[in-house]
């Protein structure tokens, strides 16, 4: 028998949940089936195509655009690992100070919308941009303009590894460092040791934070459309603003397609055969002494953290403080309810997305049935989708089904959790393969119910999953643009929709006010959140 | 102070002065009071209304509609702002399931005035309400009313060219010698693909995919936006671009001394005058309210400001044009109705094949 | 490989209620039949040792009694009530059964008093406080209320998962290898109190072991498994000296056998006869069969001397004695225990002969 | 609680160099000192078992040799190199020191198979798969290559880590109870072997373990442990029976104390006259003083009678043998034991007798 044939033996240890788990797979795949419904008002545009849809959806621009985007998405996907994991395993292990601090930076990137960064990079960058015209004195004349392929791929990789980043932090928590040090003792090194015991545990980790990564790039609109790269969404956006609703849901559902290949990708090193990596003996965090490396790495961090935030916030305020191009009239005053909108959204949406990740999350964890397995990936085409997209259908969706919703905050909320579950999904489900089945078995025979346990073991150790996963919508609803704008009540205004209005009026310099309170909001939201992650933190080797 | 108020029907309603409604600058200096019918001469504004207005330059006009609130205090809107064409997909959605959330719809271009037009989603107007703008600003049965008005317009430098040296036609451009590697543009800019719609309905596809192409082959430069075109051409970085016109007054209204001009081709697309206007959406309850909404941006401190603050044209004839625009009549726009600007795809499939993606 | 015998039933047998009883249960994990139809039953206030070697089905076994396991086939009763089998399943937290885990499975998110306190949650808050700390003097860890579990030792977690299973005091408790991870004398000390406390509460309890003296030593009865069945199950002195087969024989402490015909009333071994009446249930019937004698280190004695009739060929230091590995010239190994003092050198010579003082076991010789 | 008499040295405690040397070596967990300036040496090739209450530092000491802990004082050696101390740390992969860890920590990730190869995957693959192979039979596990760590049992996990840390045959090699989870014939059988394939292969181990008859009998010297420091280290014969403190002796076997004072060549004890020269140290010096002798159960014999000089309080069936503990009349308890033959019941008064056949150990009697 194989390793992976003897893992399907332990679903559901504790014998008489059997019953309980078809319950919950069929929760699991019922909460499924209504987040992904809303895509199905997609096929009812299609079919307004009739014949030519085959032909649209096969010729060879089409085709070759796609090809463009499925680069671009490889290429984020693996400058975000790249970069997400290293600091995951910095800010986790390592023995660096104020640790803490260099969580949030690390993750804060996350909080800027990536075409804000992305707009920032070509402000500032080029023969013009702003950082040239700043460093002038110091005698730097040109800085070549970031943009195009090469320019997307930087900046998307530069905001969206923070998904990288929180899912490994949260893996990495609890992982049990005795197995590091079991290896250490076989003679591998710090390297081998993480090559061969620690990857391969975090992995599940990992490929849920790429999966996040390669499906926002897949999706995004506004990056490769400020960096000049045409990509498949673009390709959409251009389409459904040219009043063509019908060849733009075709052009989605290709996007899907390709959705389902990369979830098929992320399921092969993903959690499915090699899951269940549930060690009893957890020694706590593993510490790793840096020694004199220690400031040096502190360098990465910073150099992300200075591009990804500190790079927009420099170039609003200058505009700010210069007026900025565009505009020097209206007035279009930011007030505070904006971010109190935001916040009060974005809060909704985690608690929501929590509730509903959470059956599917454990059930996936714990079955290998196709049908929790399906559960568990279908949600993601709300996340792949790009976001205007979704919002076209879910307006005919709620228009159709519950008119009565249209335009309401709940709808709006459920748009969020359509468009952004998945996230709470990946990261719970991997903490929870990571809960030792014996220590439930341990409540049950102390005389806890099912869900006795579930609370009072289940639960808290699966925390740093839950609080992953409700940063992460979180974070992601604060920032949500497409869907916000088309699904939001009337005279709903957030920061970002505020933004998006400053800026489209072209009075960028507006933007930088709410673009740092968007900022700050979401890095205190971020620190917040991410304190409660450190129970199991202890630094047992220092 | 200075209220030019006492007309009023309600002592609690004041009418800011003029000023209050101009926009500040170089190119602002000077200009005569406008014509047309004033605030003061309309009833007030009262009750609520559901307003969906395109983002862009609705970010600058909504100013206005704030304004108007000021004014009246029991006047209340809510507003949601999304791009004009998917507000207008919305509308036509809304109004098919009998589910309409807003009672006005101000559109930033044409295209999506005319693609809820088309869809018999609207309401006409009120005579009144469209009566002072002219018909070519117009939705046929009153459908929407222009309320203010861009041109496309070629920004070129003035210490490179001479307004000579700028062709008379869109058609010339690839082949003006001084040109390669030169002429900017922003192809994914809407405006500009309204602009390709233009010449493919004036010219027929294949023409226009050749001066693409031509246009391309010539060394056209891409930019993400026509502000930025227009910003390069004052810079010098290019002579010669492709722009809706109030992007040269926004860069010469802050850099008063820019070598910046603007030349209008005429007759062809490339001197398409497009409208930023209001619908009246199916199934208000609010019908009244909507034509009264109009009439106000029509009145002569809304055009005033339109014109002051955007730079827009204004469309009543009272009101000039800001600095030395040449009035709407002087231009010498194609003859092409504005609505059949919203039908995109073949144009997208044309800039695609001729390799200038939108 | 071992026959077996007729069992005589030991004479507490029937004393009092079985509280649990097995029947034919069986559980196989894919190919393999971790717990084979198994049948035993454990009375009231019983305190009843498995032993086993390592993968035998022990901890199979306990799991399948505390509900964590559904049997594959046969009926787990408690109290009479059926509590499995093919139709029933009652779910541990109704069962009323507590379980110590051989790997502790301490909650890592709740400190040592945490863990100790959480299956009696629903008591008062002072009970609870006094319940806690009473366990933690018991297992001797009253410093460690506050300590993280993944701070202790082995022998300290151990102890705490101890703690736990005892602090709801239920009907039946069952302890997978309790004191494994702690030394001589604390596990002396803990097994006393741990059975005095079951014997005043008058808890049942199974507890699995691979401490002979520990099972000897506290169990009222002892089972020994093997490959998944019962071998045998009985008094520790039944076990011990009357093992029904080899291998409960070869299990429990050092076991030699030496062959012999049973002929005229006595077996004419290789070290010395035996009269029959010397060897329990060796009755007349058997008379001319070949027969093998269970002898025990200290039912032999090795003269050093230079005929004789075997050779040291291993010899352990236990502290206290020597045991003696002794190859006999007629083949086969037996054991011999002597006192520290005097010591036989290795490959020495020695005349080994029986010194007896109790009734031998037999079993018939294998082919 | 315990003083310590001078130690003799053991006879062969300076043979071979010395191939690991902790000097002083300290490491506290915030206010809990679980490793208090310990020094000692474990020479080439030899087998150091390292035994002590639970929660006495044991595998803290372990971590603190293989480099998973960093003293917090003192200096590690290895072959003369320093690995630890105030300004040195050679990292765990740089030691060429194998451990098996108490709680196993196999890579759930793995096969039993890979866990066993991890350490030699540098070798040729035909080699790494031979080594696994032999390793896997040698723990008895031959066709658990393919099962995945936690479908096993206890045991059995347990002796896929002792595989796995025999694979890189390092020089040094720490074990930490490696046997805890083993039946006893199992954990004989394994201990053999083990040390057969140390000794064949001059590696050097330091094994923990909570079981005497394992430290007695396989080690070459035992190291006894309390409270972080070190109580004694020798061979297992001069711990037994000339145990430096209290502790060791209470610590190792069962240990009975009577009082008597050194008076004229003998010692008077309330089981009997001791002559000095049964009495091991006892020099004329001490002449006048009141001294504990230490007195093991397999020295004393109880009889029953009805005046005699104490009570029997409790007994243990061992399988082969009884021990009593008696209460004697003028306090304190000793042990005897039995034969399982001649049973005594409880409370039954009898009469204990010295019966030794070497010298005993004392101690100062405490005031
Ligand atoms: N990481 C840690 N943090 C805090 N205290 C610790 C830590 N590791 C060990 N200790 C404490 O140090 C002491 C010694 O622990 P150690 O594990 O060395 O004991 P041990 O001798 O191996 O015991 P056992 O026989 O029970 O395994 C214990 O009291 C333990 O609680
Ligand atoms: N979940 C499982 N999946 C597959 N095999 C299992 C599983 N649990 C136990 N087994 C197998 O069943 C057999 C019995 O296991 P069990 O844990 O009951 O043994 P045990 O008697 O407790 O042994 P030990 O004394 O070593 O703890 C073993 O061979 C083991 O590998
Ligand atoms: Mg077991
Ligand atoms: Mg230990």
């Amino acid at each position: 028998m194989s390793v992976g044939d003897r893992l399907t033996s332990l679903p559901d240890r504790v014998a008489d949940d059997t019953a309980v788990g078809t319950g919950l797979t069929l929760l699991a795949a019922a909460l499924a089936a209504a987040l992904v419904v809303p895509l199905g008002w997609l096929f009812v545009d299609v079919l307004g195509l009739g014949g030519r849809a085959i032909d649209l959806a096969t010729s060879a621009t089409t085709l070759a655009v796609l090809a463009r985007s499925v680069a671009l998405v490889a290429v984020v996907t693996a400058g975000s690992v790249l970069v997400g994991v290293p600091l995951a395993v910095l800010t986790v292990q390592a023995d660096i100070p104020f640790k803490r601090f260099w969580t949030v930076l690390a993750a804060l990137p996350l909080a800027v919308p990536s075409y804000l960064g992305a707009f920032a990079v070509v402000s500032a960058t080029g023969q013009d941009g702003v950082l040239v015209n700043a460093l002038r004195p110091l005698g730097v004349e040109t800085i070549p303009t970031i943009d195009g392929f090469t320019g997307a791929a930087l900046v998307l990789t530069v905001y969206t590894y923070p998904y990288v980043f929180l899912t490994t932090r949260a893996s990495l928590l609890s992982l049990d460092a005795s197995l590091v040090e079991a290896a250490r003792t076989l003679n591998s090194g710090r390297w081998e040791a993480f090559r061969r015991v620690t990857l391969p545990q975090i992995l599940p980790g990992v490929a849920a934070g790429a999966l996040l990564v390669a499906l926002y790039t897949l999706s995004d609109f506004g990056t490769p459309n400020i960096m000049h790269v045409e990509v498949f969404t673009q390709f959409i956006y251009a389409r459904y603003t040219g009043f063509m609703r019908d060849y733009a849901a075709l052009l989605s559902l290709q996007l899907l397609a390709v959705t389902a290949v990369i979830l098929a990708v992320e399921s092969r090193i993903g959690a499915d055969d090699s899951g269940a990596y549930a060690s009893s003996g957890n020694r706590g965090a593993l510490s790793i002494r840096l020694g004199r490396l220690r400031y040096p790495l502190l360098l990465l961090p910073l150099l992300v953290g200075a591009t990804a935030i500190l790079l927009p916030v420099v170039v609003f305020a200058l505009w700010l403080t210069s007026g900025g191009p565009g505009y020097a009239g209206g007035s279009m005053a930011f007030s505070w309810t904006y971010g109190w909108n935001s916040l009060y959204v974005a809060f909704l949406a985690a608690v929501a997305s929590v509730l509903v990740a959470l059956p599917i999350a454990l059930r996936s964890a714990a079955s290998d049935s196709r049908l929790a397995a399906l559960a568990d990936r279908a949600p993601y085409a709300g996340y792949a989708a790009p976001g205007i997209v979704l919002a076209i259908a879910l307006v005919s969706f709620s228009l159709d089904a519950a008119p009565a919703f249209y335009k309401t905050l709940p709808l709006l909320v459920f748009a969020y959790v359509v468009r952004f579950v998945p996230q709470a999904i990946g990261s719970m489900r991997t903490s929870a393969l990571q809960v030792d089945r014996t220590l439930v078995e341990a409540a049950r025979t102390l005389g806890r119910s099912r869900f006795g346990a579930f609370r009072s073991v289940t639960l808290p150790l699966i925390a740093p999953g839950i609080v992953t996963g409700a940063a992460l919508v979180f974070l992601t609803t604060m920032k949500e643009l497409p869907a916000t704008l088309i699904l939001r009540p009337l005279g709903f205004d957030t920061l970002v929709t505020y933004i998006w209005r400053v800026e489209e009026a072209g009075l960028y310099g507006r933007a930088a006010l709410p673009a740092l309170v968007l900022v700050v909001v979401s890095g205190l939201s971020m620190a917040v959140i991410l304190a409660q992650e450190d129970t199991g933190d202890g630094d047992t080797n220092e | 102070q200075g209220l030019i108020g006492g007309n009023s029907d309600d002592e609690s309603v004041t009418i800011p002065e003029l000023a209050t409604f101009r926009g500040s600058g170089a190119i602002i200096e000077g200009r005569p009071a406008p014509g047309g019918t004033s605030i003061e001469d309309l009833p007030d504004l009262s009750g609520e209304l559901n307003l969906y207005i395109g983002g862009g330059e609705g970010g600058i006009y909504y100013r206005f509609v704030e304004m108007l609130q000021e004014i009246y205090p029991d006047f209340t809107v809510y507003e949601s702002s999304a791009a004009s064409s998917s507000l207008a997909q919305n509308i036509v959605e809304e109004v098919e399931s009998g589910a309409p959330q807003a009672d006005v719809f101000w559109s930033i271009d044409a295209s999506s005035l005319g693609y809820v037009a088309d869809n018999d989603a609207y309401d006409p107007l009120g005579d009144t309400v469209v009566e002072p703008v002219p018909s070519g600003f117009q939705g046929d049965d009153n459908a929407w009313v222009g309320v203010a008005g861009r041109a496309r317009s070629v920004p070129y430098n003035t210490d490179q060219l001479d307004e000579s040296d700028v062709p008379a036609t869109v058609r010339e451009f690839p082949t003006t010698a001084s040109f390669p590697n030169t002429v900017g543009w922003a192809p994914t800019y809407g405006a500009f693909k309204s602009f390709v719609t233009a010449m493919r309905l004036l010219r027929g596809p294949d023409p226009t995919r050749d001066w693409l192409v031509a246009m391309r082959e010539n060394g056209a430069q891409r930019f993400p936006d026509e502000f930025v075109v227009s910003q390069r051409v004052a810079d010098g970085t290019i002579p010669v671009g492709f722009a809706n016109h109030y992007y040269a007054l926004r860069v010469k209204n802050q850099r008063p001394d820019a070598p910046l001009d603007l030349a209008f081709t005429s007759g062809d697309a490339g001197a398409l005058v497009n409208v930023a206007g209001a619908l009246k959406i199916q199934g208000t309850q609010k019908s009244d309210l909507v034509d009264l909404f109009v009439r106000h941006l029509l009145s002569a401190e809304a055009q005033e400001f339109f014109a002051t603050v955007s730079f827009a044209y204004p469309m009543i004839p009272g009101v000039e044009p800001v600095g030395d625009l040449p009035t709407i009549d002087e231009l010498s726009p194609p003859d092409i109705d504005l609505s059949a600007l919203s039908n995109l795809e073949e144009t997208l499939e044309i800039m695609r094949e001729a390799g200038v993606p939108g | 490989m071992s026959e077996t015998r007729q069992t005589r039933p030991d004479a507490d047998e029937h004393d009092r209620p079985p509280i649990l009883e097995l029947d034919g249960v069986t559980r196989s994990f894919g190919p393999e039949t971790a717990v084979d139809s198994l049948s035993f039953d454990v009375r009231d206030g019983e305190l009843l040792t498995l032993l086993g070697p390592s993968g035998c089905g022990k901890s199979t076994t306990l799991r399948l009694i505390a509900g964590l396991e559904r049997p594959d086939d046969g009926r787990v009763r408690v109290r009479g009530d059926v509590v499995a089998d093919d139709g029933t399943f009652v779910r541990p937290e109704n069962r009323d059964i507590g379980l110590l885990f051989q790997d502790f499975a301490l909650f890592p998110h709740l400190s040592v008093g945490e863990n100790v306190a959480y299956g009696i949650a629903n008591r008062p808050d002072e009970a609870v406080e006094r319940r806690v700390s009473d366990l933690l003097d018991l297992v001797g860890l009253a410093d460690y209320a506050d300590a993280a579990p993944d701070t202790l030792s082995g022998g300290q977690k151990q102890r705490v998962a101890l703690a736990r299973s005892l602090a709801p005091e239920p009907d039946v408790i069952l302890l997978d290898e309790p004191f494994s991870n702690l030394d001589v004398s604390l596990r002396r000390e803990m097994r006393e109190e741990v059975r005095r406390i079951l014997k005043e509460t008058g808890v049942t309890a199974i507890s699995v072991t691979h401490d002979q003296e520990e099972a000897l030593s506290i169990s009222d009865r002892v089972a020994v498994m093997n490959d998944g069945h019962l071998e045998q199950v009985g008094r520790p002195e039944t076990v011990f000296e009357q093992p029904t087969s080899r291998f409960v024989a070869e299990f429990i402490g050092e076991a030699g056998f030496v062959s012999g015909r049973f002929a005229d009333g006595r077996v004419e071994t290789p070290v010395g006869d035996v009269p029959a009446d010397a060897i329990a249930g060796l009755d007349a019937e058997y008379e001319g069969a070949d027969i093998d004698v269970l002898v025990r280190p200290d039912d032999l004695r090795a003269v050093p001397t230079d005929d004789g009739n075997g050779r040291v060929v291993h010899r352990q230091y236990t502290g206290p004695a020597f045991v003696y590995r002794v190859e006999l010239d007629t083949g086969g190994l037996v054991y011999c225990e002597h006192n520290h003092a005097d010591q036989l050198s290795l490959d020495r010579r020695v005349r080994v002969d029986l010194d007896i003082d109790h009734r031998l076991a037999w079993f018939p010789t294998e082919e």
